[in-house]
Parts: C-alpha cells; structure tokens; sequence
C-alpha cells in the first residue's frame, strides 16, 4: 500500500475559540499511533482538551511546540498514512455523508389485502 | 440515560463498559465545579486511558451541571444531596463498589460519600483539591464580581454554554455551607491526592495527604485548568487504581 | 511591456499619481489580501464550503474598480472579484455570504451597489454589461459598464459576441480581462489562440490595452483612460491586465496536477501589495507608521468582516419560496404549503 | 439493517473488483479507448488534471494527448467540434464539466448533434456521448447541481442514460458509446464517490431497459441517479412498518422501459416517481402517464410524484429541505395506500 502525507490542522473546538495553547504531545515523530489514541493536549480560554488521532498512521511531523499558540485550522501534526485511494471531494461541494440510518418521522400502515 | 434518583432531581450519566468482567469495580468521575462529565473528563482523554485498561467507567452529570436538572435553590446542593444522588445511582446500577476519582470540587464530594458510606468506596482519588476553604474570602452573594480565585472559576464556567448561572451560583452556597473538615477522614480506604504544582485551590493536598495517611503527586508546570489531562495526571491514577 | 513568464522586474512607480489615490489604492488592496487569507482559515475550519482566491490579482481588480464612479458606472463581476467588490464599497459581509453559500448571488442589494451578483456562469455576465451600456446612451445618460472575465472566459462564445456587438453599438463598455494565466488546469498557451486577449480588440473595431496587472498604478490609469472615452462617447475599450493566479483555481483543486511551483514562487516575488507598498514609501505618498496604521485597520475591517460572515445566520428554509416571481402563483403557493407539512414537519 | 439487494441482471461474469462510480467510469473509458482507436475523450480539464471529479484521471497518460485532450473553455464549441470530429469518422466522448454549464452547447445538442443522421437520411451518424456530471446533493455552487433530464428526453434523436451505482456506470457507459446514435450520459454526482463491489462484466439488456433493484409486493418507487440509493432507504425503513416496497431504477430516460414500468405496477397496484428536478414539466410527469396509461386498471391509487420544488435550485443550506426526503417519499407511499 503506498503511504501518503496527511496534515492534520487545529479542528474548530467550538463556541467561536480561535486558538490555542499546546500543552503536551502524546506522541513523538516516528511513532505510530491508532486512530484515537491520544496526540495532543491542548488548552484554549475554556478548558484543557486532550485531541484524538484523526488517522491511524506515523507522525512525520509536529508543527507546534508545547507552549505554543496555534490558530484553529493551522497545521498540527503531519501523518504518514496508507494511502487507499480516499474519495478526493472534486473540484467543488462536499463529500456527502453516508448517513448509516437516515432520521424518519413518517410511519405507514401496511395495505388491508 | 437519565434516572430520577431523589427529591425528583434527573441526573444524566454515562455507563461505558468496554466489555470490562461483571465483578470488575468500576470507576466513579466526579467532574469539578461548572463543568460536566464530557468536558471535564472525556474531552480531558480520560476514558481512552481507563477504557484502555478494561476499567469500566461511571460518569454522571451531578446536579446543577450538564444535562442533569439544575434546581435553583441553595438548599438542593448541600453536599449530602449530592452523595445521596451517587448512592442512589450506584443502587440503580446495581453495583456495590467502585473507586471514585473527583476534581476540585468532585473531589470535596468523593470525599464525603466515602465518609457517608464507606461500604460502597474501594479507592479513593482527590484530583486538584486541598484542605484550604475554596471559597476563601469570596462573596456568595455577588458571585464572579471579585477577585479570588474563585470568583475567577465562577466567571469562566458561567460563561460556558447550557450552564446555569443562578443554579451554579446556588451550588456554590450550598457546597460553602459545609465548610470542609479533614476530620474525621474516611477509614481503611487508601487515597491518593493529585494537583498541579501551580493550582492555588490545591494548597495543604501534600499535608492533607501526609496527615491522612494518603499518597501525594504533584504535576509540574500545570494549574487548576490545565492539569486534569495532563498526562502524568492520568497515570498516576491508573497506576493507582490498577495495582492490586 | 508585460510578460507572460514574471519578468522579475521588482518595483512599480507611482510618482505620476495623486497621494490620496495611491493611499486609496493601498487600503483597498491590503484589506483585501487579508479577507482572502481570513475567507481561506473559513473554508479550513467548515465555515465556508469551499473559497475561490484573488490572492494576487488585488491591483488589477482595485486599480481597475476605482476608475469608475460607483454613482454612475455599474460593475459586471465573475465569482473571483472580491477585490474589486470591496473597492468599489459593496457590502462585504453580504458579499461573502455567497461563499458561505447563504445565497447564491450574495445577499448585497445589487442595484443599490451597482455591482452584479456574484455569478458562476464562465462568461455570463458579459453580455449584461453591453445591455446596460446601451441602456444608459438610449436614456441619454453617461454612465460606464465595467465587464469583468478571465482567460478562460475569452474563449467563450458570449464574450466573442459581446464584444463585436459592443463594437458595432459604439457602447459605453470597458472589457476588462483578469488573465491571471490559468483556466483551471489550462495554460494560456492551451487556451489563447494568438498569444494576446487584447490584440483581438481591433477586430471588434475597439482599441486594445495590455497592462502589467500587478501595477496598481498603471492598471488604474488604463481603466480610467478607457472610461473616459467612453463617457466621452468614443466606445468601447478592452484591457488586458497581465497577472498570475499564486492560489488553486478553488481550495479544493491540486495545481501540483497540472503546474510547475517554480512559476509561482517566481509570481509571488512580484506580489502586487508588496509593488504597491514600497512605491508609495519610495514616492514619499506616506511613511512606515502610516503604513502601519492602515495595515492594521486593514486587518481589523478583514476580521469584522469575517466575524460577521461566520456569524450570519443560515437561510430560512421558506427562501426556498421567495423571489421566483414578483407575481407569485397559486402553484408556488401549493408547494409552499407541501414544503411546510412535509419538510419542516 | 438489512443489506441492500442489488440484482444485477447481466449474465456474463467479469472480475469482481471492490470500485467508487469514479473508478468505475474510469474503467470503462479505458476499455473504450483500448477497444477502438476512433474514440476521443475531449472537454474542459480532461486531460493532465484527470478531470475535476477524476473520471479521466491517467487517461491522457496511458493514451496520449491526441485522443485524451484539453479543450478551451467554451462548451458551444466543444459540442460543435465533437460534431465535426463525428463527421470525420471518430467516436468523440466529449464531457461539459457541470449539468449548469450545458446551456451554451443546447444549441449545438438540439440543433446539430440530434438532428444530423435525420437531416442526411442516415448518411452522417453521430456516435457521440456527452458525459455530463449532474443532480445535486454535495452542496455545490449555483449551477453545478441542475437536473436537464427532462430537455434532452424531450429531444428526437437523443437516448439519455442515468447510471445509479459503480457496477451500471461501467456497464451503461460501455453501452453507451458504442451505440452509433448520441446519447446524453449524466453522471450523478453525489454518486460518484459511493464504492462497492462491481462485476466489470459486459452490458447484457438492450438500451432501453430498467432493472428491479429491490423487488416488493405493495408499490413501486420509480427513480433514477442518486435518487434509486434514496429509494433503497426508503423502502429499508417501509419495510420496518409491514410495508414491502419494489424498488426501480429506470437507467434510461429514452427510450422510457413502459413495459418493465408496466410489469411492476401491474404487480405492486401503487406507484410513486422520485426525481430532483422540479415538478413542474418535470421527467416524473412522463413516466407517470405511462404507467397510468398501461396501468390504469391496476393502479389503487393515482401515480403519485416526489420532486425539487419549481424554484431555482437552492444554495447548499437549504438543499435538504429541496431535495425529495426520506419522509416526502414516505408520506406519498402512505398517500397510495389511504387512496
């Protein structure tokens, strides 16, 4: 399977937080890490999160030091993972969701025969 | 899930078993002031590492906080409601002992359920709490208008989405009323006190913990916000808990 | 004169310009340049679903918009005129709403701004502006159409015709062709027959300009020569402003498909803030603190900007069902209805 | 939840390969190309950028520019080359980038493409297929989520196919330009990413033909593109309520498969036809004349139709609240069966 380089950037951690303080890494370059295993610990105006994996992969690269104040949507960490061929959204839109179990609000009473 | 537990208060709580033996005893969370199980637990990277170790986990929304109902009056938030509540819920979920590991505020009331029923605590962890009155100098009746740390705490979580100012304002007073009292402390179950070096509302947890008979870590370079997902915080209390 | 490859001539001059207006110029280009790099931090955190850059096309988009008189003239943009938008004073927050996909066009009162709405169509808005040209000189009035379109755009058949028509009407239009070099995936070399957009203006019986796009300054005297003849009532004009496209064609494109990076970091050398900027310090226009001051006003008008975007709210879903018609019908009226028992349920 | 049936009916067996819909296409262009050296891949970033949906990815690569090429942007004069590229003996599969965009080359479509073996007497055929990515669903710009169905099967000399999954993708698309008339190929979008198993085998029922996707006793959803995935959920969810819905996927869009139709609702008595286009002149009203036509004795209901509303197509908030719903279906089922 070849590997490609994924980046990870700072997700938005909601109620309009800008940025953040890294506090700790929980994983070294080189290592390999599960999806959401624990990767970095991070702390904005609110409170001290500790974020998850996004992928299973290696670390190739941390973009921010502890102590640093890194914005949302700059770039984390960078992973080398298993390149399947993920679905590459096209030029415009999204993706869509493959929602498991769509929601219903309707029921139906079978026919009489 | 939601029970009605006592005086009609609804309490959320979260039951994660990861498949962990019947008879394995779980681990109670008890989440501080103003905050709730998701944020101050989950987010905190804490049920990845007990999960990790097979430890089933119990994590409520206590009174006043999260998804759990928020009554108004002081009243409603002595101490003793609170480990009434913890008791009725570990009856609900039939389970006869866990360890408990509370911060700051959880840690004031892990402390009094042992005390309250010490047939239902197995260990004990007090994470970012000390003997010293929290509230130390602080108004109760012009809550987050000061400057005492607590004051400090009282305007950042007020702030925080679906909290409840008058409720947490009212659970405050309620927990003031019991000023704490490290005599008498809970008998023949072993503890353990975590705190962050530079965590003012932690100050005596080394003595407290001295004095009692406890074992003490300290986690450099993090305060009362920060220390609860730290690291070292989280070992610490796994290797505490999981040792036999 | 301009080349397609950066020549790497460093510097502009602005000596020849009124201070205010180089000031002017500077103001509009540095806010714009950090809304982009705002609108481009939305679409990484969600907020937009995609974003389309003017990074590097801020001279030939502001010099261009404030040749015209934002009382008279009416501007005919792409979906890539952001710049050019916020010089010409439209609202901003409703103009990027269209990239938040609250509504199509944006949610900016496009009369009152006198700038079309934002529009997806390759080309499209071109021949509105002839229209328009026609309309003012038919009423007797002097206002002036800007039409703005890329490279790629040239190529369509609705620009060909615009521009003969425009011809043949001696209308008021000046053509003002952004070729920032790359339709997508498609070069200029791909794209351009004959290796120039202005050199066909002589065969629609209209004088061609090209002009270094990066030079706010000589973009902004070009377009404003070619307004005044057409005020003046000698025709149509096309401009071509020579500039390069330093970001994706859209945030979710992969230029590394189709492009050398060595050609773009060569661009980003001639970055037209950073011409604009040493220019005016050079022509003694204004000093470091000046600059500094509207440096920092620029980004804080970005960030309102920004702020007032992310926070808009989302389109109710009985939009749906507005302004089809200005006369609405008994059938729109029924499916009205339809949508409220059966969506919003 | 159930797993979804997915008959196919095509008898001869190829490799079964795990692919999204993209692949799949891919896939079949690379057959067509190796087939026959007279077919051309043609259009607007086709070539070294693959195509903006990849579809074309590599072909350029592995065929060369003279066959896999980029063309200026200009959609008239796409379709109008791929005329005169058809006049001169090649097998052009030219692709309009967005079903929005499609407007500027009706003209060459309408006029040129469908008309010109009538206009010769058979003299100068025009095997072309317009690959058009269409329908909504990823929340895309305006004019990049248009639903032109009902325009070109409203066109003499036109056959129009809509491939639901990978596996009739490869197949439909093989069909497709190997068929000597034109035909507009419209390629869901939203689909485009949807992977699973797919039998590159070769197409086995004649142009023209449906196929029961999900086969079911008490009504008939008739779809096609992203809606046939939709339908599939909807009858998952009916059949929690006692209710067993067949599930039809019309493939082509003409020629109309009015006997396939017919056999169903003869059987299932309820019909109900769900399309993202807007009502109004919509494809729906075709095939619900159909069906009432050939049916009219059987039907315990009238044919009941889910649809986008008559308004222009919405900006991506509000496209749920425009596209046919799981319970819009729903409730249109339950109106058959209150009839």
């Amino acid at each position: 399977m070849a590997e490609e380089n994924v980046t990870f950037h700072l997700p938005d951690l909601g109620e309009g937080l800008v940025e953040a303080t890294v506090l700790d890494w929980e994983a070294a370059v080189g290592d390999d890490v599960a999806r959401n295993d624990p990767l970095v610990e991070v702390e904005t105006t609110k409170s001290a999160v500790v974020i998850p994996s996004p992928h299973e992969g290696r670390v190739v690269e941390l973009h921010a030091a502890p102590d640093e104040v890194v914005r949302v949507g700059a770039p984390l960490v960078t992973f080398a993972v298993a390149a399947p061929d993920r679905p590459a959204a096209g030029i415009v839109g999204t993706v869509p969701e493959e929602e498991k179990r769509p929601r219903r609000r309707v029921r139906l009473t079978p026919p009489g025969e | 899930m939601s029970a009605n537990l006592t005086d009609d208060v609804a309490m959320r709580y979260a039951d994660l078993r990861p498949g962990s033996p019947a008879d394995a005893v779980p681990v109670l969370l008890l989440h501080g002031f103003g905050t709730h199980f998701e944020m101050n637990w989950k987010a905190a990277g804490w049920v990845q590492s007990l999960e990790a170790e097979g430890l089933r986990v119990i994590g409520p929304d206590l009174r006043g906080h999260g998804g759990s109902d928020k009554p108004t009056d002081d009243a409603a938030y002595l101490p003793e409601r609170f480990t009434q509540d913890l008791v009725a819920l570990l009856d609900r979920l039939d389970v006869d002992r866990v360890d408990v590991v509370g911060y700051s505020m959880g840690s004031r009331l892990a402390w009094d359920l042992a005390l309250r029923a010490p047939g239902r605590v197995r260990r004990l962890v007090l994470g970012g709490f000390g003997p010293n009155d929290a509230f130390g100098g602080t108004d109760l009746n012009a809550l987050g208008e000061g400057e005492t740390p607590f004051d400090g705490v009282f305007r950042t979580v007020s702030a925080l989405p679906n909290n409840d100012a008058a409720a947490l304002a009212a659970c405050a007073r309620g927990q003031a009323a019991r000023p704490f009292r490290s005599e008498p402390a809970p008998e023949g179950i072993p503890f353990l006190l975590v705190a962050g070096a530079e965590d003012p509302l932690a100050a005596g947890a080394e003595e407290l913990a001295r004095d009692r008979g406890g074992s003490h870590v300290e986690i450099p370079g993090r305060d009362h916000a920060n220390a609860v997902s730290s690291r070292v915080f989280r070992q610490a209390v796994v290797d505490f808990l999981v040792r036999d | 004169m301009p080349q397609h490859a950066s020549a790497g001539r460093g510097s502009i001059s602005v000596d020849h310009l009124p201070p205010d207006l180089t000031r002017e110029l500077y103001r509009h280009m540095r806010t714009a340049r950090d809304l982009d790099t705002e609108a481009i931090a939305l679409q990484r955190q969600g907020v937009f679903p995609a974003y389309v850059s003017v990074r590097g096309q801020e001279a030939a988009q502001v010099g261009s918009a404030t040749a015209l008189d934002p009382d008279r003239d009416f501007v005919f943009p792409t979906y890539r005129e952001m710049a050019a938008a916020q010089a010409h004073g439209v609202d901003m927050v409703d103009y990027m709403a269209s990239h938040r996909a609250l509504w199509h066009g944006g949610l900016y009162d496009v009369a009152a701004s006198r700038f079309g709405a934002v529009n997806a169509v390759v080309g499209g808005p071109v021949p509105h502006a002839v229209g328009w040209a026609v309309g003012e000189r038919l009423r007797g009035d002097d206002g002036v159409a800007l039409a703005y379109f890329g490279d790629g755009a040239s190529s369509e058949g609705d620009v060909h015709e615009s521009m003969n028509f425009a011809g043949v009407y001696g209308a008021p239009v000046v053509f003002f062709c952004q070729n920032n070099q790359w339709a997508l995936s498609v070069p200029n070399d791909r794209q351009v027959a004959g290796g120039s957009i202005s050199a066909r203006a002589q065969g629609y019986g209209m004088p061609g300009v090209l002009v270094d796009g990066n030079d706010a300054g000589a973009v902004h005297a070009a377009t404003a020569e070619a307004v005044a003849r057409a005020r003046r009532g000698e025709g149509p004009t096309l401009i071509e402003a020579l500039t390069y496209r330093v970001e994706p064609h859209s945030t979710s494109d992969d230029p590394g498909r189709y492009r050398d990076g060595a050609e773009t970091e060569r661009w980003l050398r001639r970055d037209p803030v950073t011409l604009l900027r040493e220019a005016i310090l050079a022509a003694g226009h204004a000093d470091e603190n000046a600059l500094a001051e509207a440096d920092a006003a620029a980004l804080q008008e970005a960030r309102r900007i920004r702020d007032g975007v992310a926070a808009a709210p989302e389109p109710d879903g009985a939009e749906l069902f507005t302004h089809v018609f200005r006369e609405s019908t008994d059938e729109l009226a029924r499916q009205r209805r339809t949508w409220q028992e059966e969506v919003e349920l | 939840m159930t797993e979804l049936i997915e008959h196919t009916t095509g008898t001869a067996t190829g490799p079964t390969v795990e692919l999204s819909m993209q692949q799949a296409l891919n896939r079949a262009l690379r057959t067509l190309l190796a087939e026959d050296g007279d077919t051309l891949v043609l259009g607007e970033d086709v070539g070294a950028l693959g195509g903006v949906f990849r579809v074309t990815d590599g072909l350029q690569k592995e065929f060369g520019a003279d066959r896999v090429f980029d063309t200026p942007l200009a959609e008239s004069a796409i379709m109008g080359m791929s005329v005169g590229l058809a006049m001169n003996g090649w097998r052009p599969v030219p692709e309009l980038q967005f079903d929005g965009f499609a407007y500027p080359a009706v003209d060459q479509i309408v006029n040129q493409v469908a008309r010109m073996n009538y206009r010769t007497r058979g003299a100068v055929p025009m095997p072309i297929t317009l690959r058009l990515p269409s329908f909504g669903g990823i929340q895309a710009p305006e004019h990049h989520g248009e639903s032109l169905e009902a325009l070109f099967a409203h066109t003499p000399g036109l056959k129009v196919a809509v491939p639901s999954d990978p596996g009739e993708a490869y197949r439909l698309l093989l069909q497709s330009v190997r068929c000597d008339d034109p035909v507009v190929f419209m390629e869901p979008k939203a689909r485009y990413w949807d992977r699973r198993p797919v039998e590159l085998s070769e197409p086995a029922d004649p142009i023209g033909t449906s196929r029961v996707v999900r086969p079911g006793r008490h009504g008939t959803l008739i779809a096609w593109g992203a809606m046939v995935h939709r339908c599939l959920q909807v009858a998952e969810l009916a059949a929690e309520d006692g209710v067993d819905l067949e599930v039809l996927d019309l493939r082509w869009l003409t020629p109309l498969d009015t006997d396939g139709l017919a056999a169903s609702v003869r059987r299932t008595k309820r019909a109900v036809v769900v399309h993202e286009a807007p009502l109004t002149a919509g494809l729906g009203a075709e095939v619900a004349t159909r069906v009432t036509d050939a049916c009219f004795g059987d039907l315990a209901a009238p044919v009941q139709r889910v649809t986008g509303f008559d308004v222009p197509y919405p900006a991506g908030p509000l496209e749920p609240q425009y596209l046919p719903s799981v319970d819009r279906v729903l409730l249109a089922v339950q109106r058959t069966l209150e009839y």
